[in-house]
């Protein structure tokens, strides 16, 4: 048992316990909640510390770190195999952050509790496994376990209209992945294990294009596969048509529950393109790498001004992370070092942002118990505390140098202008977009003449302090100092680049 | 010498007699009297394949088994109708529509 | 072999004969209030049954009785199985059926019936197996005398049952007529050796498609299934949903594998006439599937949901028959134990809850995770293990049926299926909706008896365990197809 | 040198990072955090001016930098770029942001959010301060945006008011809309040079990496950043709506700094404006210099005048970049910082005394509304003198810093137009020239209406008082720096700036295009710009004295009845009043625009993308009967449209299942048949 399987499974070993509790002892079951999401950040610190900067990884296992590597149905060549490099790292970090976080945000949820801990504590285990997972199997299962703790995350605990954004989730996000699992199954029996010769769901040889049979060699056969395999991760994303589960799912999802959904769950879909499409069809990738960035444009804009037009702050949010997700598509789909390091970057950044601006709605929520922008006002002299936090998160949404959203753009505009132009500078039209909705909205509800309704509305409390200065000294910090992780991702993304002819 | 065709067209004739029988009959028991038909016909063929065609006699004893099962069939069919007869004093099959859709 | 010979290797079956008959005996001797005790003899001789059948598993092949029947590892992997669902019936039964002994007995002779089902290797024994299996399903349909739906359900599977194997019966003469054999090997080889015109023998096998067909409700043989499911009396619902049913699935890959085709090398097989029968099995299993699911949509009845889930289900599995070879076999042995577990799982909880819910509609089930927090989980876990999501069994059933389609690239039976899959998480997660998200205020807790629970477990653990580590499964399924080339 | 201006610098966000976090509960809310900080800056700032004044070195360059992104391909460095410009601007900033923490100490009396207005003005000088010293275009993006972010804050800074919220909103947005040009600029930059340092683009372009049209686009776009910044026509609807945040802030970003970094920008990166990108430059900034002192005449808020003034100063300098009268237009940055400053100070000092009056008396009005001033001269003695100094320097009245820049730049023009063949470049001076009167005319009718003729209110009038010494002595020394010889020395003649230090330390860079071949060079003979000058100098102090003879005709003799003279020219008053409709303009096209455009797409987005409505409206209607779960939801989902079918279809596959047991068995009859005929086909 691995340093790595322990960050993994660390959570559910909590919610194991949590079962055994009676749901009498609120506080024990919480404490415990607490300490095992604590854990595995505490273990993904560490392996932070122990991480060696300058091992590649992506398609040769001696490259990866912390790697384990068991059998497991060996009559299926299915096997325990996993490990991270610099493209899934900072993922995993940051979702263990995010999952500890997400506890202290969701202290005071209102029922079932001991349910609520405990299915949260087995999202945060499949979470931390896909981004850890280089068996497709492995990757698969835990991607698909990832739905259900969802499903019920956002149908017990959720708003009004829960039942029908939870099934919606699930069924968008399932239907994505059953043609993963098709196309995971093709690459099984057409990839050949270089050792033994037969079959295989070891990522890293599917990487492999000599391992590849003639069959899967034919240009329509991989192009019909990777379209589905894109599918299945542009749902996550959500790439433009179909994102329409997501706001939804964001707006009906208890806080804690959309800051995982936004921090963590769309960050999936890229990263699934990143580590799994990518290296496996590269040509492919190559040949629809202009549609990717037209969708990221796509994305972007119309992200962007269907987020103006909402009313409901936390719909407004949840476009926003449309718009910011079409950043990443836009920096990857050019296979430049800068396009591909802002597209990884701003996945992670945009992990802290959206986490922060899903937690603020959270608190204006839990005093106020509506989110139409209109409905406040002036709030800023109420709340002063919470204003200055908020408009931190909001300046870095919109793209305030000296945060991490800043580099990461400007990282995926320098590298994507050098490819499509045109493209480039419709897309950079968003900053004005994005700054129009953002200064709107951040009037709408702190500025202007305080609406007397909120005269006594308590301001921000210590708990929720605690959960959003990190994520904003995060910002800053690496907003102003972004070596640790660029320097983290570049070895690795630099090499994935070159594997795209 | 008659033919094996003879055979097979008559019970061919009877089989289909058999299903339209228990298409069109309303009353269980005339139902049962299709299937019986069916079963007939299936032992006609057995016999005449076995007359014409095998060198031992599988035919025949197929026959035969399927007489006996016939009969079996037939008791439990009609102890269900029975029941079914004392429940709703009626053995229309198309007045039983408790279970549709 | 001769008869008498053949008899050492018979064992389960005279021992569950034997059983059968000394079980009525002492069930006569028995007081009312006894009666139950004729349950627990019943699984003693099931379980013994079982353990004589399992110890066949390595026995070479054999053909017994002059070859009306073959004893190999296919038939005894089908044979335990059919006893373990046959012991879990009576379980599920247990409390239901106290003073009705016969009922047990009743199962016993199924039991019997199936065992024969997947062992038979000739016309007549097929014909005498199925009625077995047949006429005592009837009267266990219709087991409840004074329910007019459980009558009803028993006239109609009589009426159609008789019809189903008459046609079948009317099959087997014209291959009898056109081969002049009645045993399946003689068959074979018959058919191998000169080219028959396709005609009558295209008809003869739809004609047996049909009375196979009806057995384990393929479409458009399936019409019986929802109303006979509904108005039996739940465990013998679950029980025509696994056990004649496998028996059934067995039987057919029998027959095809016989009949339809030979082998051809260590792992795949040949037709000997000229029908497309993988295409012919991939529309039947596109067309079950799709009708299963689509009508199982918005049912009312949880227990006619789960028979139209239960076609849904023999769509599934017909897709691993299209592809001929032993991967698909395999893929569909496994995929019954599976589904035998994960289903009676959802027809105990039906069963268990009824009387604490007092009707068997699924609006009935509002807030049970609230009401018993373990039923409802584990019901969830079998609707969603029967919607095929890890980490649950059913999801690497699924796996394996669809690996064997992709391997010989079916790929847009594969896609169907899998849309499928999806369009069933509909109706499973309705049900777990209602459990887990309607949620009514007052909220009265129900106690279950320590018996439901164990047994619950008892169901709930295979379904989780083989979702996590299913490789001795798979071998066993795997090894037990090696038969098919011993000759 | 480098650590020094790291000092000067850091000191400043040290100052706002103390303040905004426990700024609160610090003694004096922490403002002697922020005056210190700055203060030691503006120390620091005056020793490195002193060195570089030793040096006496037109080439004075000091670079240092650090790696801060590093992708292997890509390298960012970041670091400081001290020549002459940088430090002479560095200093120039920390002395009137100094000045206006000094005196915003006295302004800001008694708000409730007084140390934060001192932190967001500690930001500002930090990201200021930055923008001019570093060495790369990234870098001066980066702060470019702070500096917009700080403007943001401060002209929001009475957040309460709706005017204010909406004015800082208002700035940053149309910023942003000039920083798109700025960043697709910068974008065209690294895609072909590789690289953000000024000196590797200078290297770059001299061996025309970038050239030809890509560079004039370059050019061209990064001007538009200016354009955003410095308020040039057509982007210039931000400033006067600015003037909603506090006085001081005006003062210092609105006049002195902030404004001017679009100047600076365009300083720093002449050596690569191709001659057509120059003439754009030239012509923006000419006609915004003329069309904002055509506004500035009719308005009545003192601020407003002021504010519009700024921006036809701006104007101007922009206008000397274009023509290539590169050392005036930076001149005239550094003498406008000075007396604009004071400008806003003074009337800062009149709004106060105003706004305390209006508090004794309950009077409400405008505290900003001339028309209920007049004859303040008494009552405020220094603010008047300094505010007469400033208003001369303005003018362009001999002995004043003004003068010597703003006729520089004039001369500047005129030489320009000499020197090109097509007639049609004497535009440039024309506007200049006009610009000039005008600029006197509304500068000395703010004064009289201000400070002479007898009060138009009495009652407010009395309590009108003289500002506290921390307010006013800032005005003396802005008043003192914009005497001419502070930057004429060692010569001290007051006919032009020539001999002085400043035209010493700072000349024009040589043009990088120059170097390249094919491309049209700006080229101005010696004797023609001596010539030019000449006259530029005489035209300009006529031109000057003719506007402030008229300010006195109109408003001091009243020889000319304003009204019935406003009468008959009534619909150009009425456009310059409503400052020709450009807000109404923007308003009704872009910003309604764009709004109705947002609420078509998410229209879109609910009832198109988000379900076929009618086709999952039409199904839910036929075939809704799961009680409760999809179909009250019927106006969005793909899903619930796929979800409909599905049930619709469904719920019509199971009418076969009819309960008839016959109708069973011919279902598999048929069944049966369709099979057979399947295969035989």
């Amino acid at each position: 048992m691995g340093l790595i399987s322990l960050a993994t499974f660390f959570p559910v070993l909590g919610a194991l316990i949590i079962l055994f509790i009676p749901k009498e002892k609120l506080s024990t079951i919480k404490i415990i909640a607490l300490v095992f999401s604590l854990g595995s950040l505490v273990v993904t610190t560490f392996l932070w510390t122990q991480y060696q900067y300058g091992m590649i990884g992506i398609n040769d296992e001696s490259q990866f770190q912390f790697v384990e590597h068991l059998a497991w149905i060996p009559a299926f060549h299915i096997e325990y195999f996993v490990g991270v490099d610099g493209l899934s790292f900072p993922m995993v970090w940051l979702t263990s952050l995010l999952g500890f976080i997400a506890v202290v945000a969701s202290w005071n949820i209102p029922k079932a509790q001991k349910g609520y801990f405990a299915l949260f504590l087995l999202l945060d285990t499949a979470m931390i496994g896909v981004f850890v997972s280089l068996d497709f199997f492995l990757f698969y299962v835990f991607w698909e376990v990832m739905l259900l703790p969802m499903y019920f995350l956002i149908g017990i605990w959720g708003g009004p209209r829960r039942e029908y954004a939870a099934i919606k989730f699930f069924l968008y996000t399932l239907l994505g992945s059953v043609l993963m699992l098709l196309v995971m199954l093709a690459l099984y029996f057409n990839v050949q294990d270089p050792v033994t010769g037969g079959h295989t769901f070891n990522m890293l040889h599917m990487m492999q294009q000599s391992n590849h049979n003639s069959w899967l060699s034919r240009f329509d056969v991989r192009f019909w596969l990777y379209l589905a395999l894109f599918i299945g991760f542009a749902i996550k994303v959500p790439i433009f048509p179909f994102h329409t589960w997501l706001p939804d799912a964001h707006v009906e999802a208890p806080t804690a529950i959309s800051v995982i959904l936004a921090g963590i769950l769309l960050k999936m879909g890229t990263y699934g393109i990143l580590r799994i499409s990518y290296p496996i069809f590269p040509d492919i990738a190559k040949y629809t790498s202009y549609a990717l960035a037209v969708l990221g444009v796509i994305n972007i804009l119309y992200g962007a001004f269907v987020a103006m037009a909402q009313s409901d702050l936390k719909k407004l949010v949840a476009y926003s992370s449309v718009s910011h997700m079409g950043f990443v598509l836009l920096g990857m789909s050019v296979f430049t070092s800068a396009g591909i390091n802002g597209a990884v970057f701003q996945m992670f950044s945009h992990g802290i942002i959206t986490a922060m601006l899903f937690l603020i709605v959270g608190v204006i929520y839990d005093r106020a118990h509506h989110r139409e922008i209109n409905g406040f006002g002036g709030l800023a002299v109420s709340m002063p505390v919470y204003a200055g936090v908020a408009s931190l998160a909001f300046f870095a949404a919109l793209g305030l140098p000296g945060m991490t959203g800043f580099i990461a753009e400007a990282l995926v505009f320098i590298g994507a202008f050098s490819v499509y132009r045109v493209l480039t500078i419709i897309a950079a039209f968003g900053i004005i977009v994005t700054a129009s909705y953002v200064l709107w909205t951040v009037q709408r509800v702190f500025l202007g003449k305080l609406n007397p309704k909120y005269e006594s509305i308590g301001d921000i409390n210590g708990r929720e302090l605690f959960t959003l200065v990190p994520l904003g000294l995060l910002t800053i910090f690496f907003g102003i100092y972004p070596l640790p992780i660029l320097n983290m991702i570049k070895v690795s993304l630099n090499y994935l680049i070159t594997l795209i002819p | 010498m008659i033919q094996l065709e003879s055979y097979l067209i008559i019970s061919a004739i009877v089989f289909v007699l058999g299903i339209f029988t228990i298409l069109y009959k309303k009353n269980a028991v005339g139902i049962l009297m299709g299937v019986e038909l069916i079963l007939n016909s299936v032992n006609l063929n057995f016999i005449a394949f076995a007359r014409y065609i095998d060198t031992y006699i599988n035919g025949q004893l197929v026959a035969i088994f399927i007489i006996i099962l016939a009969a079996s069939e037939a008791a439990v069919a009609l102890a269900i109708i029975l029941n079914m007869y004392r429940d709703r004093r009626s053995v229309d099959v198309t007045k039983m529509d408790e279970m549709k859709n | 072999m001769n008869n008498l010979n053949s008899l050492q290797y018979f064992l389960p079956e005279l021992f569950l004969s034997a059983s059968i008959l000394i079980i009525i005996i002492v069930d006569l001797l028995l007081k009312k209030d006894k009666k139950i005790i004729t349950a627990y003899l019943s699984v003693l001789a099931v379980l013994v049954a079982f353990f004589l059948a399992y110890r066949q598993y390595n026995y070479a092949f054999t053909s017994l009785f002059e070859g009306m029947i073959v004893l190999d590892s296919f038939a005894v992997y089908f044979k335990v199985l059919t006893a373990l669902s046959t012991i879990i019936v009576i379980f599920i039964s247990m409390p239901a059926f106290r003073r009705h002994s016969e009922y047990y007995i009743l199962l016993l002779v199924v039991t019997l019936g199936m065992f024969l089902m997947v062992e038979v290797n000739d016309l007549l024994m097929i014909i005498i197996a199925m009625e077995m299996v047949g006429i005592i399903s009837y009267v266990l349909a219709g087991f409840n005398k004074f329910n007019m739906k459980s009558n009803e359900a028993s006239l109609k599977y009589v009426l159609y049952g008789a019809a189903s194997t008459g046609v079948m019966a009317f099959g087997f003469s014209y291959i009898y007529g056109l081969t002049g054999h009645t045993n399946l090997f003689a068959i074979q080889q018959a058919i191998v050796g000169h080219s028959l015109q396709p005609l009558p023998v295209f008809i003869a096998f739809v004609m047996v498609v049909a009375g196979l067909g009806y057995k384990i409700a393929m479409v458009p043989f399936h019409f019986w299934v929802p109303d006979v499911y509904e108005g039996a009396p739940t465990p013998i619902t679950a029980f025509l949903s696994v056990g004649p049913k496998a028996a059934g699935i067995a039987l057919f890959i029998r027959f095809l594998i016989t009949v339809v085709a030979h082998p051809a090398s260590q792992t795949t097989f040949i037709q000997n006439v000229q029908i497309q029968a993988p295409l012919l099995l991939a529309v039947l299993a596109v067309v079950t599937m799709t009708l299963g699911n689509v009508s199982a949509l918005g049912q009312k009845n949880i227990k006619r949901m789960l028979g139209y889930s239960a076609i849904a289900h023999v769509g599934y599995m017909m897709m691993a028959l299209v592809v001929f070879n032993t991967r698909g076999f395999t893929a569909i042995m496994f995929y019954m134990v599976v589904y035998m577990f994960m289903n009676f799982g959802a027809f105990w909880v039906v069963q268990s809850m009824t009387p604490h819910l007092g009707s068997e509609d699924i609006s009935a089930y509002k807030g049970l995770g609230y009401r018993h927090p373990l039923t409802a989980v584990a019901m969830a876990v079998f609707m969603l293990s029967l919607t095929g999501i890890p980490p649950f069994a059913g999801f690497i059933g699924k796996v394996y049926l669809f690996a064997a389609i992709i391997k010989q690239n079916w790929y847009t039976l594969a896609v169907i299926g899998v849309i499928n899959g999806v369009i069933s998480l509909y109706y499973y997660a309705y049900v777990i909706k209602v459990m887990f998200l309607d949620r009514d205020e007052e909220i009265k807790a129900i106690s279950v008896p320590l018996y439901d629970r164990v047994l619950l477990w008892l169901l709930l653990i295979p379904v989780l365990a083989l979702g996590v580590y299913w490789g001795p499964l798979i071998d066993l399924a795997h090894n037990s197809i090696g038969f098919f080339f011993g000759n | 040198m480098i650590k020094l201006a790291l000092f000067i610098w850091l000191l400043p966000l040290a100052a706002f990072v103390i303040n905004i976090l426990i700024g609160k509960r610090l003694p004096r809310k922490g403002d002697w955090l922020s005056v210190g900080a700055i203060g030691i800056s503006f120390i620091l700032s005056l020793i490195m001016l002193y060195r570089v004044l030793v040096d006496y070195d037109p080439n004075f360059l000091v670079q240092g930098s650090v790696p801060w992104i590093d992708l292997g391909v890509l390298k960012l460095n970041m670091g400081l770029y001290l020549d002459n410009l940088a430090v002479i601007i560095v200093t120039a900033v920390s002395t009137v942001s100094f000045l206006v923490h000094v005196y915003s100490i006295g302004y800001m009396e008694g708000d409730p959010l007084y140390n934060r207005f001192f932190a967001y003005l500690s930001l500002f000088s930090f990201s200021m301060l930055g923008l001019v010293m570093w060495d790369n275009l990234f870098g001066i993006y980066m702060m470019w945006e702070l500096v917009g972010i700080c403007s943001y804050l401060l002209i929001g800074f009475y957040f309460t008011k709706d005017s204010a919220a909406n004015a800082g909103k208002k700035a940053f947005i149309v910023n942003r809309v000039g920083d798109f040009g700025f960043l697709i600029g910068l974008l065209i930059v690294i895609s072909t040079v590789g690289s953000f340092n000024l000196t590797t683009i200078h290297q770059a372009v001299g061996q025309g990496v970038l050239h030809g049209g890509l560079l004039t686009a370059a050019g061209i776009l990064l001007f538009a950043g200016a354009v955003g910044k410095s308020a040039q026509f057509p982007l210039h609807v931000w400033l006067p709506d600015a003037m909603e945040g506090p006085t001081p802030v005006s003062a210092l970003i609105h006049a002195a700094t902030m404004v001017a970094a679009g100047v600076y920008l365009m300083a720093r990166l002449n050596f690569m404006l191709t001659f057509d990108a120059m003439l754009v430059v030239a012509y923006v900034g000419g006609f915004t210099s003329l069309f904002a002192a055509t506004i500035a005449i009719t308005q009545n808020d003192i601020k407003r005048v002021l504010a519009y003034s700024t921006i036809s100063q701006l104007g101007y300098m922009i206008m000397a970049m274009g023509v290539g009268a590169y050392v005036a237009g930076f001149f005239h940055l550094v003498t406008h910082a000075m007396f604009k400053a004071g400008l806003f100070l003074g009337s800062g000092s009149v709004i106060h005394a105003m706004h305390h009056s209006m508090e004794k008396t309950g009077i409400h009005g405008d505290p900003n509304d001339m028309r209920q001033m007049g004859g303040f001269r008494k009552k405020m003695p220094y603010t008047h003198i300094t505010f007469v100094i400033f208003s001369l320097a303005l003018s362009g009245i001999p002995f004043f810093s003004g003068f010597l820049s703003k006729d520089a730049i004039l001369g500047g023009t005129l030489a320009f137009a000499m020197s090109q063949s097509n007639p049609i470049h004497y535009l440039l001076p024309t506007f200049g020239f006009v610009a000039a009167i005008i600029t006197a005319f509304y500068m000395f009718r703010l004064i009289i209406n201000t400070f002479y003729g007898k009060p138009k209110n009495e009652s407010l009038f009395k309590h009108i008082h003289e500002s506290p010494k921390v307010m006013t002595i800032p005005l003396m020394a802005l008043a003192f720096l914009s005497l001419y010889f502070i930057y004429t020395i060692p010569s001290i003649s007051p006919a032009g700036p020539e001999g002085g230090w400043f035209t010493h330390l700072i000349e024009r860079p040589i043009s990088a295009v120059a170097t390249q071949l094919g491309h049209p060079v700006l080229f101005i003979p010696e004797h023609t710009e001596h010539a030019a000058h000449v006259n530029g100098m005489l035209i300009s102090i006529i031109f000057a004295l003719t506007g402030i003879l008229l300010a006195y005709l109109f408003y001091y003799w009243k020889k000319i009845d304003v009204e019935k003279f406003t009468q008959r020219i009534k619909p150009l008053y009425a456009l310059s009043f409503n400052k020709y409709y450009m807000d109404e303009l923007y308003q009704a096209t872009v910003v309604s625009g764009l709004l109705l455009w947002n609420q078509m797409l998410a229209w879109f987005d609910l009832h198109v993308i988000d379900g076929i409505v009618n086709g999952s409206a039409w199904v839910v209607r036929n075939f809704s009967f799961m009680d409760g779960w999809i179909d009250k939801y019927i106006v969005d989902g793909l899903v619930n449209l796929v979800a409909n079918m599905t049930l619709a279809f469904g719920k019509s596959v199971r009418k076969i299942e009819t309960g008839q047991i016959q109708n069973y068995i011919l279902g598999a009859v048929l069944g049966a048949f369709f099979i057979i005929i399947l295969t035989m086909i």
